[in-house]
């Protein structure tokens, strides 16, 4: 199959929607001249034109809001807010807007909206450019949260987000824009609600995502050295989760540990341990521990920033200890 | 305006008057949950904007939002279910009263955050234009939302892509319990128009005659594309913010410096030869319209909870 | 001791501080003149003047930033966001600056600040006045979060965390304002991290925060009837959370539970229980289960709010279920 | 003004010129990570209304900040180190290029929260005058940060309380990589203000001198009370929005329309009687200094990842 960067992956799947159905608009900061700071608009304007293409004012407040009304009339936007840091400023209209208006209004407007936002760490960027907040979002009701760790998730999963017309966030990570992976040429989409199985093991069952489930990878070849032999699952999205094969994976390894990005304390993490720990707890032998991003905001400094987010050595090491 | 319709316009105004005293006593005997935000003495506003609206068009209202739902043609009694939280309301009895929402007529809808409603309307004014609908949106807010970030972010927005909507402050001289000179300085709003080169106009909030003859001009600018208008109603507020305001801060004399909505409306109609005995018909119609539909309300029944588990598993569960 | 209501108890630990530091002011929509929707600042504007008693204009982002400017200048504020439901419209201010800019300047300034607001449903309030969104703000690092649930606590809790000079939320409830309670005359704190045990029991452990803490107290008196013995841990301050006292009751009860009223899906919750399970896992007999507000935005009907937050009797029910 | 303090000022925009001239330089040998927003043609703005300022006065900044860091007087040294993430940086490497805050100097400080120190800005003010320090608060951002909703709701509520506090707009044309036209219909900034009530004034930015004048009034009408301002200075961004940016958005021949301020200034010397060679001293100097700094910065010390342990210990630790 041939090998496309998740950046590519990304382009495709817009590029696709977008010429299948009309109705969808792409908006956000920089995303039509520019073409998006990572490029994955690039040359929509001109193709689709500035009706479909829209450049917007510094407004992430407005702009979530007004693509929910958007929404409401049939429109199907696909609003990309730039950093997820900047989430922070739009989620009045997420959680008292778009999530809660089909349900309050009694099922008489639809919310078609895809929110396509980037999150992490790794670029020196500081600590209000490297967030992960995905357990803010995914603590929502009413919201589909995806995130995707390779080319070909990104792809299915975001053609999926649109499909299927209910509201949902898409966070992609800064550092996987220029990774590759391979992709299919034929059309395909990825449901929500299914996790990925990324390596098969015996031993432990690392739940990964994002980012760290390229980490978790690498510290499974790392232990497969010692003879450790981990399971790698990606739940590709979190709302909803896909408990089943995460329970099935933790039945069969016996023991499990989640790694994430984001700050530790209330990360998603702990929903899916809890999850686990309660719905799994006869398979267990031992805790379900979590590795996640200090909790701390997030230095600049790049002789401190890697410190505070697990790698395929600190999920190695944690693992060695948890089996020992 | 002929008398015909000025009638039917009186006729809305009085029926919000009416639901504005029978909502507070179903309150208070528990008939009604939940804080309700009375409209009285702001009828002419929403009452007028809404007249010049045609099918198709949409509103985003607030928590106050009386006078934008009768005035865009709510069925009264599936309102007053959803008020009272039942299962034939608009919203099944899951909004509520600050959260009504009627597709049929346009009403998309009411919003409890504060300054909420902007952003919808704004996007549904890009929806109109670019679905190429014919339609335009009005959105109502208030003094207090004008002071809020999504005011100013929507209106630059608007007026950068010439967007078909209306923004309708009413000015009722109060957010909650702060009066306006206490909530900014320049207390005209409309001037707030001028640092985004698009019209601000002030009107008399209280004639709704008035209120017509501009919310007309602002609704055709919005729908020829020449985009957004600032419209700001000067009104007030005749009763507490809601009926769980304790009082203490309008001062009872205030209320008698501003004129009675309804007052100027009868009046004009008189002066227009409309006979006493035929607005005093329309009065009661109205009582008794409100009466049919509280009652229609409270013998409606209530949700089965069983909604709740339908919702989770359409929304929640993993497929 | 005398009997106060929780409202009376916050009005005397502000207005103690008050006279205490002058640099202490107040602010926030509604709180001068009116003294706040929920009248805990009654009569403040009178005694301090408007100098120390603001009402703002409706403006949550920008009240929550000018807060933490004020702060860093030696002022120290008391923010009132009168809903949690729209701190969504402050939390830019409050993860980007107030949270973040101690530490990423260096040190160079301090976070005096002090933030009160009130979630909670049960007054058929709807979707937009009633959600509990503590979780949010448990997530973030250099934030401390209390969710007093008795007058007592919340005397206590909130001179804490005026005195402590940090960055503090603290979150009340509203159908608690007027519940009463023994509260001292003579000045008293109570310090951040430190839980309280609310009943001593033997079989299980429940911890309950907020208004639930009174459910699961009343759960008690049910279940005791049936011999059934729990203990009530309040944890008060959810940042930092005092862990050794969860810890030490699950290791005397051997099973714990979690309830809360925010939405279950990556409620704080989750955190507590992924917590137990990982610290305290050879303590336990059996998973920790959590009982929390059902995913969904809180239903205004009175027929269906009560369906979507836990009670006493869907506490005991549950209890009775687990220990089966 | 006097040549001596003029040429004080020049010193300054030619060190921030040369900083442009140094940092990507860095970036590009991998010796400073992360984004570097440089300021290059926007020298007058920052370097001017700094100069007006008094010990105690406080700024807040952007992403964009290196003109408002060396004209509050910051030490070059400690800047460099902390825009290469060193332990003895002004954040000991923390905060980074972005997030500089410099205490003694009154920077309080860098945002990259377009629009975040408008309100942290606002509040500063309302500190300065509640503990009556005497001083004053100016904040600095973008074209495009005018469009986000602190703007506003911070313009209202300085206004209101009439806030010792001077907003200043760099205007330069670009809002990351759209242009004005194509992020706000009324390219006016400073209409915005009569919204508010106060005042709203356009200043050449590319002339310090032209600068100095407005912000002294502005300034002098914040420090006696009589509330804010909004200062809006034209300029231009000659360089892309930071080091990643790849371009082809800014039309090449735009940058020839806008002066250079640093011609200008020295042109200004010049007239004013300065020898050209005394104007080249200054520059050397001044590119000698920031080599200098860049040289401190590379020799200096990371920190310690300990700091982290510490600073998790006294923020989340139960005691
Ligand atoms: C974002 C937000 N902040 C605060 C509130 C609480 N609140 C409800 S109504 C109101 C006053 C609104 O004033 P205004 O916009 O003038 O509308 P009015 O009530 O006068 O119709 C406030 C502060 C809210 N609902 N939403
Ligand atoms: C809230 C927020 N939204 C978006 C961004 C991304 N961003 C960084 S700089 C920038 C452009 C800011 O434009 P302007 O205010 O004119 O400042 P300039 O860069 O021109 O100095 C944008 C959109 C951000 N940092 N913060
Ligand atoms: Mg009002
Ligand atoms: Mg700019």
């Amino acid at each position: 199959m041939r090998e496309i960067r998740y950046r590519e992956a990304l382009t495709e799947a817009l590029h696709e929607e977008m010429l299948r159905d009309e109705k969808i608009i792409i908006l956000g900061e920089d995303v039509g001249v520019y073409g998006g700071i990572f490029k994955v608009t690039n040359g929509f304007l001109d193709e689709f034109g500035p009706a479909r293409v829209m450049d917007t004012p510094i407004a992430e407040n407005a702009i979530m809001g007004l693509s929910a009304g958007a929404a409401m009339l049939g429109q199907r936007p696909v609003l990309e807010i730039m950093y997820m840091d900047f989430f922070t400023l739009a989620l009045d209209q997420l959680v008292n807007g778009a999530a809660a208006l089909p349900f309050v209004y009694g099922g008489q407007v639809e919310m078609p909206l895809v929110i396509r936002t980037q999150g992490g760490a790794g670029s020196c960027a500081g600590a209000q450019h490297s967030k992960s907040l995905e357990a803010w979002i995914a603590h929502i009701p009413g919201v589909r949260v995806a995130m995707p760790s390779t080319p070909f998730d990104a792809k299915g999963l975001l053609k999926s987000a649109i499909q299927d017309k209910k509201l949902t966030v898409v966070i992609e990570h800064k550092q996987l824009y220029n990774t590759r992976g391979p992709v299919p040429e034929e059309e395909y989409t990825i449901p929500f609600g299914k996790a990925d199985v990324k390596r098969r093991g015996t031993d432990i069952t690392v739940i990964a995502t994002s980012r760290m489930v390229l980490e978790a990878l690498s510290a499974a070849e790392m232990l497969s050295k010692d003879g450790i032999d981990i399971e790698v699952v990606d739940p590709r999205s979190l709302r909803p989760l896909d408990k089943k094969t995460i329970l099935e994976s933790v039945a069969h390894t016996h023991r499990a540990m989640v790694v994430h990005e984001a700050w530790r304390t209330g990360g998603f993490g702990a929903e899916i341990a809890a999850m686990i720990s309660e719905e799994g707890f006869d398979y267990l032998d031992g805790p379900v521990t979590r590795l996640a991003g200090t909790d701390i905001p997030i230095p600049y400094s790049p002789a401190l920033e890697p410190h505070v987010i697990p790698n395929a050595e600190t999920i190695a090491a944690q693992i060695r200890k948890v089996l020992k | 305006m002929d008398n015909e319709k000025l009638l039917v316009l009186y006729y809305r105004m009085v029926i919000v008057r009416k639901l504005e005293e029978a909502l507070p006593k179903q309150h208070a005997q528990g008939k009604i949950k939940g804080p309700i935000h009375t409209c009285d003495g702001q009828e002419a506003v929403g009452i007028g904007v809404c007249s010049v609206l045609k099918k198709g068009d949409t509103v985003t209202s607030t928590h106050r939002g009386h006078t934008h739902y009768i005035g865009m043609g709510i069925d009264l009694n599936i309102l007053l279910a959803e008020i009272m939280g039942k299962a034939n309301g608009l919203g099944k009895g899951q909004g509520g009263h600050m959260l009504i929402a009627d597709r049929e007529h346009g009403i998309l809808g009411g919003n409890g955050i504060v300054g909420g409603g902007i952003p919808i309307a704004t996007g549904q004014a890009l929806a109109h234009k670019n679905l190429k609908t014919g339609g335009v949106c009005v959105s109502f807010f208030g003094d207090g939302a004008s002071n809020e970030g999504a005011f100013h972010e929507c209106l630059n927005i608007a007026s950068l892509w010439k967007l078909p909507v209306v923004y309708v402050c009413e000015n009722n001289q109060y957010g909650l319990t702060t009066a306006i000179r206490r909530h900014m300085a320049h207390l005209n709003i409309a001037d707030r128009a001028l640092g985004y080169g698009i019209p601000g106009v002030e009107v008399d909030g209280n004639d709704i005659l008035a209120v017509i003859e501009v919310a007309e001009q602002a609704v055709d600018r919005a729908r020829s594309g020449e985009g957004p208008t600032l419209v700001v109603a000067q009104t007030y507020r005749r009763k507490g913010f809601s009926t769980t305001d304790i009082g203490g801060y309008q001062p009872p004399e205030e209320v008698k410096d501003w004129p009675d909505p309804l007052l100027v409306t009868s009046n004009q109609l008189l002066a227009a030869g409309v006979k006493a005995e035929e607005i005093e018909k329309i009065n009661i119609k109205a009582e008794q319209a409100v009466e049919a539909a509280v009652k229609f309300g409270l013998e409606s029944p209530y949700p089965d909870p069983i909604v709740i588990t339908e919702w989770v598993n359409n929304f929640e569960v993993a497929k």
